[in-house]
């Protein structure tokens, strides 16, 4: 049979996000896939040593789209190390809680990308629609529906608006009673089972070996998950748990992905009755003389995709000396995929990336 | 377990600093040649878990640090433990010009595309890696771009606004 | 009389089936919760494309797609629109099996110039999806013919007419279950839409077409809306004595069809095959013996 | 449908027929792509004024560039831009295209989009809201019935000047040129 060499990407339906992966492909079989980023590649690392520090949180949030409160927090925390800043009690639920609502968001993204691309436009469209929902309470809160730049060092802009809290419950419960539904039509339909099980299949020593974070390692047993090793903002004050699959495949992935959405909303259930009053925001030094002493820090946190790191170095001036993110789609897109794509077939490219849930832009940067 | 830790990576390697900033968090200073045993030493330790490959330019000490961070991954998939806690900043510096390093795709194999992008941004290139094909980048740059002498304000100015407008004549 | 016709039934079959292609897209829009286009907007996306420049990829390019045009519009001259039909003496059920053929085969001849891999892999998937529903749709028009003992479909439909539809009837109800489970198939509509799967393969052997060709492309496909319809019509719910509850007997069906779209993610290849050549071809299979049983 | 509309369709079917048939093509090519999910999904369902998204560049006629563009996306673009048939229609989306937006200073991404292919609208913003695209449509309309939405005629007609710019962004471009430049020399590449 004749070798073919298809381009997946960077214009294609099926791509989310603007990546492309180069396959040599035999009949309906792959032989080798490359994958192929910097199609977003702004050099953001670099724009951020020429930026001041309260600059660059406009900045950060810009990395990954999908969900950029993860980048924000992640660059707050590594700021507040270096910088010495203590962050309010109620600031650290707020966080929190504006963190899962995030993740539930993305989340939803995902869904609509996994369905949409299994041509499952019903579900994709009842996914985004409720997506919406959940912006509509970001813009409530921040003023933005996608870029929120809400995290700030020293805790967070504003205070939860009034009324605020019985909203969030609402369109929560509004959204959740949808799940019988979204079970019904997707998580328990047979053609989802047999287009899903067994797809881009990882054992637990694979994924460890390849860096592997987030759902892609949790769908193989392992309740690895940062929100429970190294706890910020307000994590370990609620009782939760981190919802695992056994069987590492492209559908314990996305089943992880609805379980830990379920969890995330209990989540915020649980923080919004023991939230504390309070003040959320610890001022800052004046921004435009704000000077953070020479050190380097590395924090981390978990985005909706994995382990997200931010190493930081400062060398006493007004501008970050340097800034490196680890990006949990890093590995997922150019290591994992690449193994799994081999021998996969052409109708599994997308079934397999975006059960990895790989997001461009955090590639890239 | 910090300091049981420090004390053994200080009797099994000599020209090492070990230092414990905080709690969650060991930085370890070595000679780019002892950097391979090290890793080699923590995975089989338990920071199996290689988070990042980082690379600094110190212009000023005209050299290069490379920055390994080591976490680790649960043991026995049931309890989180005071390691997974820890963090491993392991730090070398090697010299401006030419840069060379040895790959550790042998011990980390999820250190390729790192060292890829490293060898793309800051111009270090990694002796046994495989395919150091260009990553991110579209065009080919006299000084790699993450370096500290790399102006991109200046690049900008002088590439994208010396291109003209297309003129339009009015119909 | 006959000459009138001929011209009215392809233009009658083209008004109806884009009149399903409006429905479809105003229906899926309204089981998504949207509002959804209007329901000319078929029309209107025709007479843009018919408006824009076309690059061809050669002489079969075009060749194929008047090809695959002229077998479906032949095929509507043999089938029974109501009591409406052209060549009703003549040909009829092993005309339209193979006549039903060139559709696929045209396309594919025409895409295939084209050199884009993506175009490749979906006429292959083409062709493989029309061998797997071809078997079942064999054997269900041979049930069909034992059963009527004559191979003309206006005489399937008087006789049905006369007893009832063959939907209701012992034997024949397992063929008419197994025409409808491979209609999607013959639809591309989901779970079956494996050729011109847009996220995998770039909605396959259209890849390439632009302008006019994606025009009479889109024709082409409301005609095989209209004849794969037409003929479960006319097979299995007893055609009609009139146009408008042949209209209204194709609509319901086209419906039905319509809500398995909207519920099934799309099989792999190998698994749409799998499906298609086990429950739809047991089931003819099991028809056309029964039926060959109680004959003799 | 009323009389006037009626008439309009009699009298230029093809400017008709362009206006309320958009087949945008799918291209993520920044992070403006993040608002295109819900202005084609249930929420605000872009299909009611024909605009839905398609697979191929040969399908479409509208080219929403969905954000920032960097060195190697323009690549992308440009090749995808002239695989389109003609009459086609840009929309430069968010402020990144139009002159740089937050990456001004960036070595990897392109200022101004409109040196290298040319555009019919923009939307500024960052991000535009889904609202944002139901006007640039609707502004797009009145655009195309006055015949201002011309931008491949300007392509065809500056083709030179364009392919000059493309060249000197991304230097030797692979592929021939969509029209004839008749002059040899393509400026100093760098």
């Amino acid at each position: 049979m004749r070798e073919l060499e298809l381009y997946f990407g960077p214009q294609h339906l099926g791509m989310v996000g603007n990546f492309s992966i180069t396959l040599k492909v035999e009949g309906d079989r792959i032989l080798e896939a490359q994958a192929n980023p910097g199609y977003l590649h702004r050099g953001f690392e670099k724009l951020m040593e020429y930026r001041t520090w309260i600059q660059n949180f406009p900045m950060v949030c810009r990395i990954n789209v999908v969900e950029p409160d993860s980048m924000e927090m992640i660059y707050a925390m590594a700021v507040e190390k270096l910088a010495g800043i203590e962050v309010p009690e109620r600031a650290n639920y707020v966080r929190s809680i504006y963190l899962e609502l995030a993740r539930v968001g993305s989340h939803l993204f995902g869904l609509w990308a996994y369905a949409n691309m299994l041509g499952f436009d019903t579900v994709a469209q009842w996914a985004m629609y409720h997506r919406d929902l959940v912006l509509d309470l970001f813009e409530e809160l921040t003023g933005g529906r996608v870029y929120h730049i809400y995290i700030w060092p020293g805790g967070v802009r504003r205070d939860f608006p009034p009324g605020f809290k019985e909203k969030v419950v609402n369109t929560l419960h509004s959204i959740g009673g949808c799940v019988p539904d979204y079970d019904a039509t997707f998580f328990n339909n047979r053609l989802f089972y047999e287009r899903a099980n067994g797809i881009g299949k990882i054992t637990q020593e694979q994924a460890k070996q390849w860096g592997a974070t987030g759902q892609t390692l949790r769908a193989t047993g392992m309740p690895y998950d940062i929100r429970k090793a190294e706890p910020y903002a307000a994590y370990d004050k609620v009782d939760w748990d981190v919802p695992t699959r056994e069987d590492g495949d492209a559908y314990s992935r996305v089943w992880v992905i609805r379980d830990e959405m379920i969890e995330s909303v209990h989540m915020i259930f649980k923080l919004l009755d023991v939230m504390p009053e309070g003040s959320v925001y610890n001022r800052v030094p004046n921004p435009f003389k704000w000077k953070i002493p020479k050190g380097e820090a590395y924090v981390r946190c978990e985005s909706s995709r994995g382990e997200l790191g931010l190493y930081m170095v400062s060398n006493g001036d007004d501008k970050p000396y340097r800034v490196h993110f680890r990006t949990p789609s890093y590995p997922n897109g150019l290591i994992i995929l690449e193994k799994l794509l081999k021998n996969a077939s052409i109708a599994d490219v997308g079934n397999i990336m975006i059960s990895l849930y790989v997001v461009a832009p955090e590639i890239d940067r | 377990m910090n300091n049981s830790l420090r004390q053994k990576l200080e009797a099994t390697f000599k020209d090492i600093q070990v230092s414990i900033p905080e709690d969650s968090k060991i930085t370890i200073t070595a000679e780019s040649d002892s950097v391979p045993a090290i890793l080699r030493f923590l995975k089989d330790a338990g920071f199996d878990h290689l988070a990042l490959l980082s690379a600094v330019d110190w212009i000023e000490d005209d050299c290069f640090e490379l920055c390994f961070i080591l976490t680790s991954y649960m043991q026995n998939d049931d309890e989180v433990t005071g390691r997974q806690r820890l963090h491993i900043i392991l730090k070398t510096r090697i010299p401006r010009e030419k840069p060379q390093f040895k790959t550790v795709i042998g011990i980390f194999p999820n250190a390729e595309p790192y060292e890829r992008e490293i060898h793309e941004l800051f111009g270090i290139n990694f002796e046994g890696h495989p395919r150091l094909t260009p990553l991110l980048l579209e065009r080919e740059y006299e000084i790699p771009p993450f370096r500290k002498d790399f102006d991109t304000r200046k690049y900008v100015k002088d590439l994208f606004d010396n291109i003209p407008f297309v003129e339009i004549e009015e119909k | 009389m006959r000459f009138v016709e001929i011209i009215l039934s392809p233009l009658l079959a083209l008004v109806v089936g884009i009149f399903f292609l409006g429905l479809a897209r105003k229906i899926m829009a309204r089981i998504h919760w949207r509002y959804g286009p209007p329901l000319i907007q078929p029309v209107i996306d025709i007479i843009r494309l018919f408006y824009q420049k076309s690059v061809s990829h050669g002489r079969m390019f075009d060749l194929g797609i008047i090809l695959s045009l002229v077998g479906s519009i032949v095929v509507v001259l043999f089938l029974p629109f109501g009591k409406m039909c052209p060549f009703s003496s003549s040909g009829g059920l092993l005309v339209i099996l193979y006549m039903m053929l060139l559709a696929p085969l045209g396309i594919a001849l025409s895409a295939g110039q084209a050199a884009n891999p993506n175009i490749s892999i979906g006429i292959s998937r083409k062709l493989i999806l029309s061998l797997g529903y071809e078997v079942p749709l064999l054997l269900v028009l041979l049930a069909v013919m034992t059963r009527y003992k004559t191979i003309s479909i206006v005489q399937v439909v008087n006789a049905q007419q006369s007893t009832g539809w063959s939907l209701f009837s012992f034997p024949l109800f397992l063929s008419g279950l197994s025409y409808f489970l491979i209609l999607p198939a013959i639809l591309g509509l989901r779970p079956f839409d494996v050729s011109s799967a847009p996220q995998e393969i770039s909605s396959g052997p259209m890849a390439e077409y632009g302008g006019k060709y994606l025009a009479l492309v889109t024709i082409e496909h409301a005609f095989v809306l209209f004849i794969s319809i037409a003929l479960f019509v006319n097979l299995s719910l007893g055609g009609a004595a009139n146009p408008v509850t042949f209209f209204v007997k194709m609509l319901v069906v086209f419906l039905l069809g319509l809500c398995i779209n909207a519920v099934f993610p799309r099989f792999r290849i190998e698994q749409a095959i799998k499906y298609l050549w086990k429950w739809p071809t047991l089931l003819a299979f099991l028809g056309l013996i029964i039926t060959m049983v109680i004959r003799s | 449908m009323d009389r006037n509309q009626i008439t309009k369709w009699l009298k230029a079917p093809a400017k008709m027929a362009n206006k309320y048939s958009l087949h945008a093509i799918y291209f993520c090519t920044g992070c403006g792509i993040i608002e295109i999910p819900p202005v084609i999904t249930s929420r605000w369902d872009a299909e009611r004024f024909g605009v839905i998204p398609v697979a191929t560049p040969r399908q479409a006629n509208l080219f929403l560039i969905t954000g920032y563009v960097s060195v190697k996306t323009l690549r992308a673009i440009i090749r995808t831009y002239e695989q389109m048939p003609e009459p086609k229609y840009t929309v430069g989306f968010g402020s990144c295209p139009i002159n740089g937006g937050m990456y001004w200073d960036s070595y990897n991404t392109i200022k101004h989009l409109d040196k290298y292919i040319p555009i019919d609208g923009w939307i500024a913003g960052c991000m535009p809201r889904p609202e944002a695209i139901f006007i640039a449509v609707t502004h797009l309309w009145t655009l195309i019935d006055k015949d201002m939405a011309n931008g491949y005629i300007r392509y065809r007609e500056n083709y030179k000047s364009y392919r000059r710019n493309q060249e000197l962004a991304l230097g030797k471009l692979e592929w021939p040129p969509l029209f004839p430049v008749s002059n040899e020399s393509q400026g100093n590449v760098q």
